[in-house]
Formats: C-alpha cells, sequence, structure tokens
C-alpha cells in the first residue's frame, strides 16, 4: 500500500519540448549560417549570447549520448572507440571522449555529421575543460578561446576581500578580452543590450531552480532526482534565455500546488538519500532498483548546484537561493556592470563549480548541509570515473559523512562509458547496503 | 660534488632535520607543485622543500584518494599519512592539478599543519595573468610575513630572487654541458641534481653546483661513448631505477621536460621592475605543465627546440598513469615529435615502475633507433 | 589452501611439440644457427640451416627460465638428425627470459624478432605484425627486410593476452584451443563484452551465463571484446598491408577472424607455426652476426 | 531446532548445517558452471555427516554472490551481514572482517553484537586477490599450500604493483625469469595482495580485533604480510575459514 499520492507533472511535456528545440535549433543554424559556438555548458552562456547565436554545449551533448546508450549502447561505444583510435587514453574525461569521438567519427547524434561551430569558447572550470575544447579546435580548425574560472574559497576558509577582488576582476578583464576577441573572430558587432538581457535571464533562471529544489526539502519529496536531472537541464542548455526563466516559473507554482498537496515524486519514500556525483546516464534504472527499498534520491550537489544560484547566509551558516539583479533591484546598464555582476554570480553562487577546484573542507561542510536540510537518513556516492573534477574529494566525503554517522555507501561508475560500470556489483552492494540498514524489498 | 645530488635526495629527510637545527630552527615550507614562489619564502627566511613520494608501495592512501588518481599524489599523500614529513612547519600548494591538490587537501584534512593555498591562474597565455597572479603572490606574502611575524622587505625579494635564480643560471649551465657530443653528466646524475636542489637549501646548494661546474666538469666524460642521445619528457619523473637502466642499455639521457627537470628552472626572472610583479612573470613565462598549456599549445615549439638543440635521436614520453594533464597532451605531443622526425616511446609510471615490463620497450626502442647492426 | 579444488582438466595448457625436417641435411650446411624464444607463456627453440628452417621445439616455459631454455633447446636437437649443442655455430636468445638462455652468444629483444621472423615466415611484403603473446600484445610496422620501424606495446592491463585468455577457457572450461572455433559457431555475434579487464570480463562472463548465454555466445562476446582491443591497438601504429598475426593468439581464430573483420584486411597465413616468429627471427640474426664475426 | 547455510561463492558452494547452535554437518563442492549441481554435492556430503535428511531441518538461509543460481532455500543474506553475524558468534571481541575469497574481497566493520556498521567492497582493478595467488603459485608451479610455507621463509621484500593482479604477473614472470628466489617471489606476491587488502580495510577504519575469513584466509604467507601491513598485534583466523558465510546464514536463520 503506497504511502503518497502521486501525480504527472504538468512541466514533463514542456521540458522535453524545451530539450528537443535546442538540437533542433543547432540544426538549423547550420543552415542558414547562423554563429555556432562551441564549448562545456559551463561556459558563461550570456557572454556569446551578446550575438544572435546557437550554443553546443559539449557536457549535455555527451550526456545525451550516454542516455542514448539505454536503448543503443553501440552510439557511444562507436565514439569512445573513435577516441580510442585516434589515441586519447580511456581514462580521460568520458564526457571529452565522447565529443571528440562524435567528432571524429563526423557523426552528430540528433543526426547528419558533427556540427561545426564557428568558434569556440571554453570556461577551465576543471583540468579537463581548458584542454578539451583545445583539441576540439585541433581537429575542427576553428578558433578557440578560454576563460579562466579561479571561483572564490569556501566560506569555511574566509578568504579576504582582496582577493575576492582580484579574482573578479580577473575574470572580469577576460570577459571583456573574449567580447573583443568574439568581435575579431565573427567580424561582427557584439550587442550589449541582448548580452545584459542573458544575464539577467541566466541569474534568474538559476535562482529559480535553486528555488525549486528549496522545495524538495519537505517530506515527502516533490521530485526524486530522476525528476530533476530533466528539469535542470534546461538551465544547463538555455538559462540565458527567456524561455528558461518562463519554464522555471512555471514549474515553481506546480511545485509548490504539488508540495502544498503532499503529492509525492515517490510513493514509497521511507529512506531519503543524497546522491553525489552525476549518476552513470545509461543506467538510471539504478535508482529505480533503490525505489523498491523506498529509497529516494532528494537531491545531490550536483544536481541542485549545477543549475542553482546558491548563497552562503553567515547568520545560519547555510546555503540559500541567491537573489538576481533584478531581485536585488539592480539595473545593469553597460558591459562592465553586467560582466562584473556575472563575474560575482559564478565566482560566489555557482557552488558546483567551486567544488569541483575545491576537493576538501568547504565541498564537505556543503554536502553535510545539503543532507540535513533536506532531511536525508543517508548518502550514496557515485565514485565516478568519468569526472574527475566531481570525483575530487569523493572519498574524504565518503569518510567524513560515516564518521557524522550518516550511513554512506560507495559504487564504482562512470558517468558515460559504461564499459566501466559493473551492474551486477552494483546492485549487490545496494542491496547490502539496504540490508546493513534493515530495509526489505517493499516489492 | 656530483656524488652530492644523489646523497642529498637520498637522505632529504635526514639533510631537512640537520638543516633546522643549524638555523636555530628556522621555518621549513614543505610545496607540492614547482609553482610554488621559493623566491618569497627565501625573502622570508623559511626553506622551501618540495614534497615527493618515497616508490615504495603503501597501503594508507586509499580511504583519501580515488584510484583513478595518479599514483605521484597516492604516494605523496602517503608520505603524509605516515609522518615521514613531520618536521615541516608548513605545507602549501598552487593552482595545479585537481590530483595533487586532492593530495594537499586530505594532508590538511588529516595533519593539522599550517597551510597556504595560492589560486595562481591555470591560464597563463591571457594578459589578464600577471596583474591576477602578482596580486595573490603579494597576498601570499602578506600572510607568510603574518606567520613569520617578521616583515618582507623589497630588498628580501631581491635576494630571495638572486638565490632562486644563481640555482636556474648554474643548473642551466650544466645542461648546456650536455649538448656536447660527449656529455660530461649523465642523465641519471642530471635528475639527482635537479630532483636535490628542490630538497636543499638553494643557498647552500649553490657552492655545490660551482664547484660541480669549476672543477668537476671540465674534461669530465659521463661515459666514452655516450650512445643514442635521447629527451625524456612528461609528469613528475624521480624515477631513479627507470633512468639508470635506460642508461645501462648505453644510452644517454641528455635532455628532459620534467617539473623534476628543465621545467622547473629553465627560465630566470627579468632584471626590470617591482620585485614581485618579476617573479609573477618568471612563473608566467616558464616552459609551462601541459594543465597551463592552453588555448595556444606552446608546449609543442618548445620540445621539438630542446630536441634539436641537443641533438636527440628519439624521445621517451613517460607519464604517472592516470595524469590527466599528460595525457590530454599525449597525442597532439607525439604527434609532432614523429612528425619531427623524432620516434617516441610511450610508457607509464606506478608508484613502483616494474622495470621488467618496461626494459623489453625501451631495449627494443633502442634497437630500433640503432643502425643496421643486425642487417 | 583454497576453496578451489583442483579442476581435473588444465583447460589452459596449450599443446606441446617438436619437429624436424627430415629432407634437410644440417650437415652439409654452411651456418648453422639456433634461436630460443623464452616467453612468459611458452618457449620454443628453432634451428636453421643457413638461414633455412630445419627443426623447432614449443614448449610450456616453467618457473626456471635457463631450464625452461635447454628444456626447449635440447627437445629441438632431440627432433634433428643427431645434431649437437656445439655443433650450432651461434645462438640468440629473445623474449622474457632472453638473459638467461645460458648458451646464448647474445640476447634480442622479441620485437625486433618476431619483425625478423615474420618476414621469413610470410615474406618480405609484410609491413604490419601484430604478435599477441602470453602477457603483451604488440603492434610492430616494419621494412622489407623486417626491420622494426616502429612498435607499440599494451599499458595497463593484460586484457586480450594469452593469459586473459587462459582465465577465461579456464572459467567456460573450454580447452583453450578450442576457444576460437567455438566461439565463431554462433548465428551472429553477440554485444562484446564491456570490461577489457580480465577480472571484470569474468564476471561478466558469469552474468552472461545466467542471462542464458551458450558456452559459444559467451565465448564470442569475449574474443569480440578482445579482438577490438587488439584493434584499437593496432591502429595505434597504423595499420599497413601486408599484415600478420604471429605469437600464440594467432591459432585463436575467434580473435583472428574479428581483428580482420574490424580492419577490414586479410591476414597473411602460413604453414609454419606462427609461436615461433620470435625464435625464427633470433636464428636469423644469429646467422648474420656470426658472419660478420667471421669476416676478415 | 536444525538449521542450515547455504553459501554459493564464485568458485564452490559451501553448506553448515547447525542442530541448536552447534555444527553437526559441513559440505563443500567446486561450483563451476553449474553451481546448483555442485549444491547437490555439497547437501549430501554435509547431510550425511548430519546423519540427517533435507527433511529434518526446518530452515536453510542463503548467502553468496550466486546464491541466485540455486534453489532450496528459505530466505538470504548478504555475505557482509552472513561474515559479521558467524565471525561474532566465533569470537565476540572482533571488530573488523577481512573476507578474502577467489574472487571478492571484503571489509566488514562490525558492533559488539556482530551487526555491520560499515563495509567495504574491492573495486574496480582489486579483484581477483585469491584467484591471483592461486594463479601465482601456477606459474611458480607449486602447490597453494608450499606456496604459504615458501613465503614464510622470506624476509626479503619486493614490490610488487598489483593494481591489476592480470598485469602484476607480468611483473612477477620478469621476476622469475631474473631467477629470484622462489621464496622471495612468493612473499612478494602475498605482500603486494596484503597492501591492497589493506587499503579496503582501512576505508572502513580497522579496529583491533582482526579477523581474516574466506577461501585464501588458510594461507599462511598472507596471514603474516597482512598482520604486518596492518600493523596488528595478532590476526584471528577461525577454523575452517571458508565456511564463515554458511556458518553465518545458519546461525541467522536460527535467530529469525
Amino acid at each position: 500500500m503506497a504511502r503518497y499520492k502521486m501525480e504527472p507533472l504538468r512541466c514533463w511535456d514542456k521540458a522535453k519540448e524545451l530539450r528537443r528545440s535546442v538540437y533542433e535549433r543547432v540544426a538549423k543554424a547550420r543552415e542558414n549560417g547562423k554563429i555556432i559556438v562551441a564549448g562545456g555548458t559551463e561556459s558563461m552562456l550570456a557572454l556569446p549570447a551578446g550575438y544572435d547565436m546557437e550554443f553546443l554545449g559539449g557536457e549535455p551533448y555527451a550526456a545525451s549520448c550516454a542516455f542514448a546508450g539505454v536503448q543503443d549502447p553501440g552510439v557511444c561505444r562507436e565514439f569512445f572507440e573513435a577516441a580510442e583510435n585516434a589515441r586519447y587514453p580511456r581514462d580521460l574525461c568520458a564526457y571529452m571522449r565522447i565529443g571528440v569521438g562524435s567528432l571524429l567519427a563526423d557523426k552528430y547524434l540528433a543526426g547528419g555529421s558533427y556540427p561545426r561551430p564557428t568558434f569556440n569558447l571554453q570556461t577551465h572550470i576543471c583540468d579537463t575543460h581548458g584542454k578539451w575544447y583545445q583539441i576540439m579546435s585541433d581537429i575542427e580548425n576553428v578558433p578557440y578561446n578560454a576563460i579562466d574560472y579561479v571561483p572564490y574559497a569556501w566560506e569555511t576558509e574566509n578568504e579576504s576581500e582582496p582577493s575576492k577582488k582580484l579574482k573578479r576582476d580577473y575574470l572580469v578583464g577576460q570577459m571583456l578580452d573574449v567580447i573583443e576577441w568574439m568581435e575579431k573572430v565573427t567580424g561582427q558587432k557584439y550587442d550589449d543590450e541582448r548580452f545584459i538581457n542573458a544575464v539577467n535571464w541566466e541569474c534568474e533562471s538559476t535562482s529559480l531552480w535553486a528555488q525549486c529544489c528549496m522545495l524538495n526539502r519537505t517530506i515527502p519529496a516533490v521530485m526524486d532526482e530522476k525528476t530533476m536531472f530533466s528539469f535542470y537541464v534546461i538551465a544547463v542548455l538555455m538559462r540565458q534565455r527567456k524561455e528558461s526563466v518562463d519554464f522555471y516559473t512555471e514549474l515553481l507554482d506546480e511545485l509548490k500546488d504539488r508540495q502544498r498537496r503532499g503529492i509525492a515524486a515517490c510513493p514509497d519514500e521511507q529512506f531519503r538519500f543524497v546522491h553525489d556525483s552525476q549518476p552513470p546516464w545509461f543506467a538510471l534504472d539504478v535508482f529505480r532498483y533503490l525505489e523498491r527499498f523506498g529509497a529516494v534520491s532528494v537531491a545531490a550537489h550536483y544536481s541542485i548546484g549545477l543549475s542553482g544560484g546558491w548563497t552562503y547566509d553567515p547568520e545560519l551558516d547555510t546555503w540559500l537561493p541567491a537573489l538576481p539583479p533584478k531581485g536585488a533591484g539592480v539595473e545593469l546598464r553597460t558591459r562592465q556592470e553586467a560582466c562584473e555582476w556575472y563575474a560575482e554570480w559564478l565566482l560566489a553562487y555557482h557552488t558546483m563549480l567551486r567544488s569541483l577546484r575545491w576537493s576538501g573542507r568547504g565541498k564537505n561542510k556543503r554536502i553535510l548541509d545539503i543532507v540535513k536540510k533536506w532531511n536525508a537518513d543517508g548518502m550514496i556516492i557515485h565514485l565516478n570515473r568519468g569526472c574527475e573534477g566531481t570525483a575530487v574529494g569523493q572519498m574524504e566525503l565518503h569518510r567524513f559523512m560515516n564518521d557524522q554517522g550518516i550511513p554512506c555507501m560507495t559504487y564504482e561508475g562512470n558517468v558515460a562509458d559504461s564499459r566501466e560500470f559493473d551492474r551486477e556489483r552494483t546492485i549487490a552492494k545496494i542491496e547490502t547496503f539496504m540490508e546493513t540498514l534493515g530495509r526489505k524489498k517493499l516489492y | 660534488m656530483i656524488a652530492d645530488f644523489k646523497s642529498i635526495y637520498e637522505n632529504r629527510h635526514n639533510y631537512a632535520r640537520e638543516w633546522k637545527e643549524r638555523n636555530n630552527d628556522h621555518k621549513i615550507f614543505g610545496y607540492m607543485c614547482t609553482y610554488m614562489p621559493e623566491e618569497i619564502l627565501y625573502a622570508a627566511r623559511v626553506l622551501p622543500l618540495r614534497i615527493l613520494g618515497a616508490h615504495e608501495p603503501q597501503n594508507v592512501s586509499e580511504p583519501h584518494i580515488l584510484g583513478m588518481f595518479c599514483p605521484f599524489c597516492r604516494d605523496v599523500l602517503a608520505q603524509g599519512v605516515l609522518g615521514r614529513y613531520d618536521y615541516l612547519d608548513a605545507i602549501g600548494i598552487t593552482h595545479s592539478c585537481q590530483h595533487i591538490h586532492q593530495a594537499y587537501e586530505s594532508w590538511v584534512l588529516h595533519k593539522k599543519i599550517k597551510n597556504f593555498f595560492i589560486p595562481t591562474p591555470n591560464n597563463h597565455q591571457t594578459s589578464r595573468a600577471l596583474p591576477y597572479l602578482r596580486g595573490q603572490l603579494e597576498i601570499f606574502k602578506e600572510q607568510i610575513e603574518e606567520w613569520t611575524g617578521s616583515e618582507i622587505g623589497d630588498e628580501d625579494l631581491l635576494r630571495g630572487i638572486d638565490i632562486v635564480d644563481k640555482t636556474r643560471m648554474l643548473m642551466g649551465a650544466v645542461y648546456e654541458t650536455r649538448k656536447s657530443d660527449i656529455p660530461s653528466i649523465s642523465g641519471l646524475d642530471s635528475m639527482y641534481m635537479v630532483v636535490a636542489s628542490q630538497m636543499a637549501d638553494k643557498g647552500e646548494f649553490n657552492w655545490i653546483l660551482e664547484e660541480v661546474l669549476g672543477s668537476e666538469l671540465p674534461g669530465r666524460a659521463a661515459r666514452e661513448d655516450p650512445g643514442i642521445r635521447l629527451m625524456i619528457i612528461g609528469s613528475e619523473d624521480d624515477d631513479a631505477g627507470f633512468v639508470e637502466m635506460v642508461e645501462g642499455f648505453g644510452a644517454s639521457i641528455v635532455v628532459d621536460d620534467h617539473c623534476t627537470g628543465s621545467r622547473y628552472f629553465w627560465n630566470v626572472t627579468e632584471k626590470e621592475g617591482d620585485p614581485l610583479t618579476r617573479i609573477a612573470e618568471r612563473y608566467i613565462k616558464r616552459p609551462p605543465c601541459p594543465i597551463k598549456d592552453f588555448p595556444a599549445r606552446n608546449r609543442v615549439p618548445h620540445l621539438i627546440g630542446l630536441a634539436r638543440d641537443f641533438d636527440v635521436a628519439g624521445v621517451i614520453v613517460i607519464q604517472q598513469k592516470f595524469c590527466d594533464p599528460h595525457e590530454l597532451d599525449k597525442v597532439a605531443v607525439t604527434k609532432a615529435l614523429e612528425a619531427a622526425g623524432y620516434p617516441t616511446l610511450y610508457l607509464e609510471f606506478d608508484v613502483t615502475v616494474p622495470l621488467g615490463p618496461f626494459r623489453i620497450r625501451v631495449e627494443a626502442f633502442l634497437e630500433m633507433l640503432r643502425s643496421e647492426a643486425l642487417f | 589452501m583454497f576453496e578451489a579444488i583442483k579442476t581435473e582438466r588444465e583447460y589452459w595448457r596449450w599443446d606441446e611439440a617438436n619437429w624436424a625436417n627430415p629432407d634437410m641435411n644440417w650437415k652439409s650446411g654452411e651456418v648453422i644457427s639456433a634461436g630460443v624464444d623464452v616467453g612468459s607463456v611458452s618457449s620454443q627453440a628453432v634451428i636453421m640451416v643457413d638461414g633455412e628452417l630445419y627443426g623447432y621445439a614449443n614448449t610450456r616455459t616453467g618457473y626456471n627460465s635457463p631450464e625452461s631454455a635447454r628444456t626447449a633447446m635440447n627437445w629441438a636437437l632431440e627432433a634433428s638428425d643427431g645434431m649437437k649443442l656445439e655443433n650450432i655455430h651461434f645462438k640468440v636468445g629473445t623474449g622474457y627470459g632472453r638473459v638467461k638462455v645460458p648458451f646464448a652468444d647474445k640476447s634480442i629483444t622479441e620485437i625486433a624478432c618476431h619483425a625478423r621472423g615474420a618476414n621469413y615466415m610470410y615474406g618480405p611484403t609484410v609491413r604490419t605484425v601484430m604478435d599477441m603473446g602470453g602477457q603483451d600484445l604488440k603492434a610492430i610496422r616494419c621494412d622489407d627486410r623486417g626491420k622494426v620501424l616502429n612498435f607499440l606495446m599494451n599499458e595497463k592491463c593484460a586484457a586480450g593476452t594469452g593469459r586473459g585468455i587462459e582465465v577465461i577457457a579456464d572459467l567456460l572450461e573450454v580447452p583453450i584451443q578450442e576457444v576460437g572455433r567455438r566461439s565463431l559457431e554462433v548465428d551472429e555475434d553477440p554485444q562484446p563484452v564491456s570490461s577489457t579487464c580480465v577480472l571484470f570480463a569474468k564476471s561478466e562472463m558469469m552474468s552472461l551465463l545466467k542471462k542464458g548465454y551458450s558456452v559459444n555466445q559467451a565465448l564470442a562476446a569475449y574474443c569480440a571484446a578482445m579482438a577490438y582491443r587488439v584493434y584499437t591497438q593496432i591502429n595505434e601504429v597504423g595499420v599497413v598491408e601486408d599484415f600478420v598475426i604471429t605469437g600464440g593468439i594467432a591459432k585463436n581464430t575467434g580473435i583472428v577472424r574479428r581483428l580482420e573483420k574490424l580492419l577490414g584486411i586479410e591476414s597473411l597465413k602460413t604453414g609454419v607455426d606462427c609461436q615461433l616468429a620470435g625464435a625464427i627471427g633470433a636464428a636469423l640474426f644469429g646467422k648474420v652476426l656470426y658472419e660478420k664475426s667471421h669476416k676478415k | 531446532m536444525v538449521t542450515a547455510g547455504m553459501d554459493v561463492g564464485a568458485r564452490t558452494v559451501k553448506i553448515v548445517i547447525l542442530r541448536d547452535q552447534r555444527i553437526v554437518g559441513k559440505g563443500v563442492a567446486t561450483a563451476g558452471l553449474e553451481a546448483d549441481r555442485a549444491a547437490e554435492k555439497a547437501w549430501e556430503e554435509a547431510l550425511k555427516e548430519a546423519g540427517i535428511s533435507k527433511a529434518d531441518i526446518s530452515k536453510v538461509f542463503a548467502t553468496g554472490s550466486r546464491r541466485g543460481e540455486v534453489g532450496g532455500f528459505d530466505d538470504e543474506v548478504s555475505e557482509v551481514v552472513a561474515d559479521g553475524r558467524a565471525i561474532n558468534k566465533v569470537n565476540p571481541e572482533i571488530r573488523t572482517v577481512l573476507d578474502v575469497g577467489a574472487e571478492e574481497g571484503r571489509a566488514i566493520k562490525i558492533n559488539s553484537e556482530g551487526r555491520v556498521l560499515e563495509f567495504a567492497v574491492n573495486d574496480k582493478c582489486a579483484a581477483g586477490a585469491g584467484a591471483f595467488i592461486e594463479a601465482m603459485a601456477r606459474a611458480m608451479q607449486v602447490s597453494t599450500e608450499e606456496f604459504g610455507a615458501l613465503s614464510l621463509q622470506s624476509v626479503k621484500t619486493i614490490p610488487i604493483n598489483a593494481q591489476c593482479v592480470i598485469f602484476a604477473e607480468s611483473e612477477v614472470v620478469s621476476l622469475v625469469h631474473e631467477e629470484t628466489d622462489r621464496a622471495d617471489i612468493c612473499k612478494a606476491i602475498d605482500d603486494a595482495i596484503s597492501d591492497r587488502l589493506t587499503s579496503m580495510a582501512r576505508r572502513v577504519q580497522v579496529q583491533p580485533g582482526v579477523a581474516l575469513v574466506g577461501g585464501a584466509a588458510r594461507g599462511v604467507g598472507l596471514q603474516r604480510s597482512l598482520t604486518t601491513g596492518l600493523q596488528l598485534d595478532e590476526l584471528f583466523v577461525p577454523d575452517d575459514p571458508e565456511f564463515v558465510g554458511a556458518y553465518g546464514a545458519a546461525v541467522i536463520a536460527a535467530e529469525t
């Protein structure tokens, strides 16, 4: 007998539609010679948005390929093989290997050959990012520029103001340079107004998503993580666009309504856990399997952080949804102002990106905060061999959680390379973990 | 004496402890990546020492670091967990790679020790990197001043620059002698020299270097027939056993691109301008670790230049297993070298190098480079 | 000491053999040279008379490599018509144990030897040699004299090596000589096992069997994966025709056929036991070295 | 009450029959490809020793990675839980259990009641400890008993890099070809395996007393290497260490 009521989400199809539209627009852009910018999706999407462009994000593309692997494992296999044949080692970033392989095989998931961008623009958020699109650009032979991202230290380190200012100026300076660079490589004038709007929308989208995630703190959770995956990705793909703001506004209302009426994502929710790192996209059924024990993933630093703007509140010693310019009553008027606000947003409020560079103390604190505030009973860590940025600090996190008396298990896998995931062993490990917590299968 | 290099390297911990006694307990600062601005530490009369692994199997790092991280960072952390560096007063690191940063973070988490992280730039090709790095160095200087309780003036910084630059110039001069047809120092001793320079008080170490250059190297031949001239490039490499094996097969390693080799000392500080800016500039202009080499590929021309200047017949590309920065450069670098006419042999290190499996690869590589003897 | 109770049959064992050409009279030969290839899994000794194959022995490598070298050599001599070790002018050791061949006049790596041997066995058109041995995969590019131009050996893991296949043969209780053939007795190839790690391939194979795969299908899935692994490696040196496969695994048609399919190239075949390539190359080098040392 | 525990491992099936908490029958058989046939063999042996028929057994609990392949049990428990319960019965002082089978390795942290607090299972590239020692014994042409004895004779330390056991073999092979003393190689292998097991054990923060169970536990060389590796005064190895899982299952069957 299910504990909670369920209802399909109205926003579900809209999200699907928006996701599809991105790949279509890229395909179209190719035909009518529109500017295509490629790079990591954490490249500051608002920055190239000074142009009427389509953005081809490396991570979501790779994730889609990996997800497509559920139906046809051949898809990714072909891309990985293409990369391996070109001598790219298999322990490198799985997303990168899919991108490079897809390019070398000249095959685009949505059909046709791999889109050749007007230029590549990358933000160097982890060791791989800056090199990833260097390699892509070598092969495509298109202009390439990269912005170095040095985030603020975690609040636990109480970093000095002068240091923060340096980081802000460093990032702002690079943005201004990149704008000039883009004008050079495209030969087209950069439109500050478009840019300023994009910054507003990007901050708004990510702030709204953070608010959506807050609603998952209640029992039962209004979204399970599988659902979150299909919603957060809108921000990943197009947070700098108005459609994204509209989508999250609507989603927030729907979720509030569900929360009020006690509608659950999983009718059997009994054991709430926080997951760490991206999931193995080709094996999301593992989450389904967990639900048979009443175990539901209610949050992950990854899914709430990657698309969420969070600000640290020293009084409450926790992180809360950050205020976008408009919400803070700020009117961005010039390129300079927009760059400064945008820089601050990424350096201070993007806790996910910050965790890629800050492996230890801060990340533990941040995730413990999530476990507590989202009322989780335990944690499951995906030791992700396909993404070193998120793998940083995972072993320490495991140790830390157990020391805090929070049941925590790890399983080894890979965000996109199914050859590194052993389903049998993972299932066996989950069963053991659940058994040691005295939980039996409900069905 | 050349022999000193090896003995400093092999007795690094005794050396450090004795140094502390001799220098009425001045502070010792262990660092984990060669982007650490030693000049500032010398200016503060703090001794900077590089922390390296021990190349022994260990079983203490797994609870802290994922198995897919490079063996070097695990080996380094093990040294900390096992208490081999307990004489250090502080440890520090700059932005380098995530793996070694993990070792640093775990060390800090589990050994309560004073620690300094300088958030240096990752991209040295943007003009914005210099003012940013200069600013961070100033903050670092202030933190050191606070820690030692004594101010660091410009003249101190200049003294620091002079000490470190002198080591760089002297080691550069030693490398210069390896260009000759019969190098006067082996690849093994050269490696000992550079790693020893990272483990010794450079003030003292410079005397040794001057002595070696002045009285030992002239007219010296590392070996009568240098055999095949090789370049060795890649990640951190202080694996004496491997280099010894290679040179044992009648080859000579005449130049390298490692952070335990030429990358560490290749360029010196500009003479003009404010000290901190000059220090920052030197680190930005040094031959880059792959992790700092984007958007353009500045490593490639540098490596081909080295191969040409030192007249090598082939290149051993060797890296720590799972070292992403170097794996990300593997294809571009080997391609470029092969295209320039330098055959390459690609190998991967682990904490302990399995000499057996490596021997066949190296021997075959040398057989391949050797002339017609068998035909 | 283990839960393991000895399996009645040792499925992983290769056959051993020795042979000498009855139609050749070695006594009339000018230069008699020998090559001994002490590999990790098996050892071969080859005797050549004036650069022509006269006899050989193929044995399993034992614990002690000098001993394995002697056994192989003596076994080859036994097959001969009264040849003694001292009748051989020049002996070259190769393979893992090359430096430990007690009677060898010189040691040369199996990489050089396999290229040279392949050149003899398959002719001067050979440009790419894939040697698949017990512990290593070696992709070798060579010129028309069998001189190595470029080569590459496997790093990190031993999947696709003879040892790996032994493990699987043992697991599935299939004699190793039959692994290849039986892997081809399937209507269509299943998804290759995903893990190239032999140990994980093992657990994967077990689950395939649980899923109802027949042993042959499981073998097919494994051979397909191994063929692919070899394929990526050989691509690193680049395949130039003619292309040949040497070493123990060349006997595994299941991997060879699949590899050829991936490459879209047929490999040359030969009547000579392809495990002998290393020893043959060694013996041929022996001849040259002997002649050079006896030129005035 | 008579209960039984059946442990269907990667390589063998083990069965333990309990009457009023006392072991009255044991049986073991190599699983090979057909675990169910092996189970029958093991049953025969165990029932014979106990001098009873299956009908006399009120409850059968199964454990082991391949339990899914055989039928004939009332409920199942994971190896980890079975080990914890069993070792606590045999020696209540134990807080950390190391289970080393042919393919799997496990480290289990338990409390004074034998409840599992935390556990670690070997990850990729660290599997097959037991199988590795077997394969190496084969390569050295000694029995696994001789292997352990030889290992004990050596005091030398030769590092073997055993992150991937199969690749580690080529290191062993080259040691062999360098005519390294056989005893030293055996110890080197035990040390390498011990290092990996110790690493895994440290994930659960090893506390004394420590027990070593599973098929590989009888290896006297491995016992020594682990005792040194974990800096222990003593390492507890129960009689019939390979039956611990089955025993635990039987005990839990009796208790529920």
